[in-house]
């Protein structure tokens, strides 16, 4: 184990990958001698030249169709979105070609690339800056969707995503780059589709995934000490989603939260709202409460952003909630 | 070859190399786009028998457009298109039989009678597909090309897209890339000046598409896309300056579609003198005619037993779609996402048991990376301009 | 009331609004001097000429944004969307620029557009062309989504969202234009954001909009032969939810079947699933059914496509599952 | 007025208009550029304070490119621009104060600090935004164009863009419309040479924007962005030719930024001798030679007392910003959507009770549409070229 940034174990991860296969690129706005906006690919233009770590102009739809393009022929490009809120200019080579060329050809081609950058709110950025759009991409049959919140599961899930068959969109949290974990050391590889329980608990499950996670922690320390025991499963890949994992915990607890970043109509947590009422219906206790960013633009003010995301409160008064103790 | 007039005044005329070709690989040129033609005729019928569904956009009149450019290539090279797509798999060899089964949506179609008109994709004669977006093939065959130049392979990719399609910020993006890091792929617009109801120049401030390619500091120019030979040689100049670094190329294949943007459109948006104009300009018999010309003694019955042959060919093609079942239930599973392990699908093994060599590609370590996309130079450099 | 069909109901609203305010004005492909696409505009461009009925080129996000523009100074745009598959090359401007305008600006500005066109399969069209795509529009605030089923509600809702002061998502069923229906004379505006219940039950509700409205009457009418009483909520808008419909009828049949046409991974219907689960949890005698389309990219084959769409059989399937009258 | 050097060369000369301007107006012009750079400078310490925070993108070197052009421009003309707005408001005569206290966050902000630094909007000045989507301003521009055109309104529209934005999709599809419907539009490219840390250069395959408009058939001009008049010149021009019905038209502004793109950048991939080289153009002491060159007696101490008003002014900004409180937590459920019967707010009316002539917008009837967007002629002659 050795201790690393997030952005230190996605660094290696890309870092490994290319190493181990020539066809792995990276391609990106500023990804090359800038280092990346984030700093994810820092010294990788240098280990790898400049064929492999491609400065893009700022032309999204473009560079991101032609990663697509050139996955169809056997390489297995790697396009970093400098955020989730300028890929939607990409979107429709990602859900009109990528997801669909397996389809199309009848099996003739595949089309393996991972579309990754960060989602979520950055910090005081105002409406246009600050969205969790993983729901837009989770919607699309043939794509697979990742969102890790740990260092580990960072490293973990990029190289199964960059060694997956399939179009994965790669959901890294734009402030969780900073934070460190343990990362096991040599060959590290979580398979998608696999949730984590990341704490063992017995009164109520909380589910969530990306930076929410930590959120949940603190809440889930907090209820412990008034005697609450929280489960915290996190998802990590929200397409294929985990539902025996999920099912699992539901019928354990019997009282579900669900913790998301983005808006709550359509979002992911519905979607998992569906999946335990469909199959558990008898096992919950209560309602599933849901806590998720507050269903309006997101503004710059330091008062009113943070008003609007989830936080260890109310996290906290929705699994009161889910187990009658509102007043608890 | 003579032009059949029209807007030949727009081509920059250059140098043949055409007038090479020998009489056989005229006749090859010839029957190939008799093939495209009659296909997509029997096509049209075949819709009107509602056998074929949906949208299904014919090619006809635009022969010239596929043929000269698929014999002026390598059969390696990349192709791919829009969704008015029959004619490039015809013109690179691909089972006519299959192919209409896939119109009719088949299990004996290429993509299992999943994609339909809009969606041929024969990889095994590198036709990538039938895109239904307007302009979303554009940035893939960059990168196509891309992929390419990264192996070190000197193959090139041509990519076609229609005059509409010149209008979509896709277009604008890809071109400066593709200019800025010499990729070799060859574009190839299908001015048949029309995108569905609406004439190009009534959306579009400037009407010479090639002209754009100034704007990404590469070479534009407009051919006659009615006369195949002049097709053939501006895809081989082109495609040499590809192999030799000095690309992409854009080029404006002035043509017409004698028929509606698609089976629903019935075109009331052209006259009929446009219509008949235009017709006079049948890159078909403009061929056969060039070839009365320069070689004495083929006679019309050669031609005759030529469009024979292909009539026959394809009423096979039709008899084979009608046999062809429908796909198993189970595909609705299958080909949304590769499972582990899964093998891609070679359609003639799958469909008609062949022997096929499937394109191999290249494993992580069966090449190196070679390629300086940007050479270093010191920051100041970066930014003299 | 006079029988028209879908596509004349529409193009009645858009007379009707034009005549009334010069502001307003279409913009689109093929929208003029081919009477559009679909035949909506039919004639308009000989009432209203070429400023006000704009033939456009094939440029989505630039007739879109420019549109959008237009409307921040005080026009009505209606921009047609020849499909809601192209429109997402000008998803970009539509949930960042429209949606987000008026708070950018802090209330100075309004954006009162209406973005319309057809949605779901249109038939035999395949994957690229035959996506319902709602669900990743309602997802995002700042917007209305509206998605009439019959000639009446597409012209009573069309003309209410031409009215509004906000960014409008007018999904038309492209396999409903020509179909007919009784149409009130007159000045006729329905308020967005009430649903409707079109057919009056008690033993099951069924929730659905726009086309599969018509497979639940099918399916209703099945149902009722075998004694099975079924009342059908036709949502009409999906942002914002008719939260009061939607449980007023929960609470008088406790049993639920949700039918869209769309994908189920973060639907709208799985939003509607939490809404009554959360508000309703102590009404719901079985879990929520839920009838959507395969969750799998659409196929051209007829035997395929048809197997990939809801359909009566299946809804009624579904309502025995939520009856517990499996082999009724 | 005398180049600075730098790259006036690719600049094409044309008659100047600005020499009939007053000590008076130059003053004025004076007066705005150090407004903005003072601005600016007190912005970038007050982030460093940690009282602005997300991105903040300065001005400093650009403010002949806002001032140049609002002097050139009737005050009721539309402007806006990308998230490197506050130039063009303050040169407009936007409240310092509530532009400083958007980018705090407070509630005195003209957004009541909902969008800051990147998104600032002042309707009452005709500025309308502030967008952080690179490029995604560009279509808004030609809209806003194509209303005035539509209400037969004879006012024109300013939008700037940066360079890395010209390489956009949507800068392609909508000039393309902007010169189809003749709008009445002005594009500004603002040429610093970098997108964030990329040279412009290092990934356009042609370094100059302007020589773009040729693609779209219209009038494209480079022009010296380091000087105020040249700005005036082509900006005054390039609107009459857009009243006249004869726009729109692409100027490109070749221009330095002094700082990183944003607080957040240390601008590592540029050189100090490259940086030094720039401040030599300094827009603001150029102005200040050329007046002191052109009327006599304009001494020093004059702009030492410009200069200390100006410092006062933003000092007052500063403590105005710290003076206003946060916005009020029913802010949240405000301005999402628009509700029944809500009126617009007018930022100065809300935040310092003044009374101000808000613009007001035509309703249904107030206008009739006479323009004919594309006259009609023979289908025939709409397909020829
Ligand atoms: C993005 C997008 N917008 C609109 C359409 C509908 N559409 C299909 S074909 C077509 C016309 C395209 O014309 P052109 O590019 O000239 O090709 P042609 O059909 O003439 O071969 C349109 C508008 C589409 N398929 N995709
Ligand atoms: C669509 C999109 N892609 C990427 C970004 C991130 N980004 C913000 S500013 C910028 C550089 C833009 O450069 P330019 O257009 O030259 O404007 P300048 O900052 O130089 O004024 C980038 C890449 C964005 N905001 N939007
Ligand atoms: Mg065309
Ligand atoms: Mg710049």
């Amino acid at each position: 184990m050795t201790e690393l940034m997030y952005r230190e174990a996605l660094n290696e991860a890309l870092n490994e990958e290319m190493t181990r296969d020539n066809r792995v690129y990276l391609i990106g706005e500023e990804v090359g001698r800038y280092n990346g906006a984030f700093k994810v690919s820092q010294g990788l233009l240098d280990t790898f030249g400049s064929a492999r770590i491609v400065d893009a102009p700022i032309s999204e739809l473009g560079f991101t169709g032609l990663a697509v393009g050139s996955a169809m022929v056997g390489l297995r490009p790697v396009v970093e979105m400098m955020t989730w809120n300028f890929a939607i200019l990409a979107m429709d080579q990602i859900v009109n070609n990528a997801a669909k060329l397996r389809h199309m050809s009848g099996g003739q081609l595949r089309c393996p690339i991972v579309f990754r950058g960060p989602g979520g709110a950055g910090g005081r950025l105002s409406s246009q800056h600050s969205q969790a759009l993983e729901a837009n991409y989770a919607h699309f049959p043939g794509l697979k969707v990742v969102a890790p919140a740990t260092p580990a599961d960072a490293k973990g899930l990029l190289k199964a995503a960059i060694r997956d068959e399939n179009p994965v969109i790669f959901i890294e949290g734009e402030r969780l780059y900073a934070i460190k974990g343990e990362v096991p050391e040599g060959e590290h590889v979580i398979p998608l589709g696999k949730a984590d329980v990341k704490r063992e608990g017995k009164d109520v499950t909380i589910i969530t995934w990306s930076r929410m996670y930590y959120f949940c922690e603190e809440a889930a320390k907090a209820l412990e000490e008034e005697g609450i025991s929280a489960e915290i499963v996190d998802l990590r890949t929200l397409r294929p989603l985990d539902e025996e994992a999920i099912i699992a915990s539901v019928k354990k607890t019997n009282r579900v939260v669900i913790v998301e970043e983005g808006w709550p109509h359509s979002g992911v947590g519905a979607q998992v709202v569906d999946i335990i009422q469909s199959q558990a219906f008898d096992h919950l206790d209560a309602p599933i409460q849901r806590v998720h960013g507050l269903d309006v633009n997101m503004s710059y003010a330091a008062n009113l952003e943070a008003a609007t995301q989830p936080d260890a409160p109310k996290i906290i008064a929705a699994c009161k909630k889910a187990l009658y103790r509102e007043d608890g | 070859m003579t032009s059949g007039g029209g807007r030949v005044d727009r081509c920059r005329r250059q140098p043949t190399v055409s007038s090479a070709l020998t009489k056989d690989q005229l006749l090859t040129m010839y029957r190939k786009m008799y093939l495209i033609r009659r296909f997509e005729e029997r096509a049209g019928q075949q819709y009107g028998l509602g056998k074929i569904a949906g949208f299904c956009h014919l090619y006809i009149g635009q022969e010239a457009v596929a043929v000269g450019p698929v014999e002026a290539i390598r059969e390696d090279d990349y192709m791919l298109s829009a969704y008015r797509d029959h004619g490039q798999p015809l013109a690179r060899g691909s089972h006519a039989g299959m192919l209409m089964a896939e119109l009719f949506g088949r299990d004996g179609g290429y993509s299992k009678g999943k994609g339909g008109s809009m969606h041929i994709f024969d990889i095994e004669k590198h036709f990538y597909g039938g895109y239904g977006i307007v302009g979303g093939q554009i940035p893939l065959g960059a990168g196509m090309a891309f992929a390419s130049r990264y192996r070190n392979e000197d193959r090139v990719t041509v990519c076609y897209f229609g005059d509409a399609a010149s209008n979509q910020g896709s277009f604008h993006e890809t071109l400066n890339m593709a200019s800025k890091w010499k990729l070799p792929v060859i574009y190839i617009c299908e001015n048949n000046r029309y995108g569905m109801g609406t004439a190009f120049n009534r959306v579009t401030a400037v009407h010479e598409v090639w002209k754009r390619a100034e704007a990404y500091g590469i070479r534009g120019e407009a051919v006659d896309g009615m006369d195949v030979l002049a097709m053939y040689d501006a895809v081989k100049r082109a495609a040499e300056e590809c192999r030799a670094g000095k690309g992409p190329v854009l080029l404006e294949a002035n043509t017409y579609r004698f028929r509606g943007h698609s089976m629903a459109d019935p075109a009331n948006y052209r006259t009929k003198q446009e219509v008949e104009e235009e017709r006079k300009n049948d890159p078909i018999p403009r061929l056969q005619a060039h070839i009365q010309k320069n070689f004495k003694g083929v006679s019309d019955e050669v031609f005759e037993t030529l469009r024979k042959e292909v009539n026959e060919e394809v009423d096979e093609a039709v008899k084979f779609a009608d046999a062809s079942p429908e796909p198993s239930l189970e595909e609705l599973w299958r080909d949304t996402i590769v499972e582990e392990g899964e093998e891609d699908v070679k359609p003639r093994e799958r469909v008609l048991g062949a022997k096929v060599d499937w394109p191999q590609l290249p494993g992580p370590k069966d090449f190196e990376v070679t390629w300086d996309l940007e050479p270093r130079d010191p920051p100041a450099e970066a930014s003299k301009s």
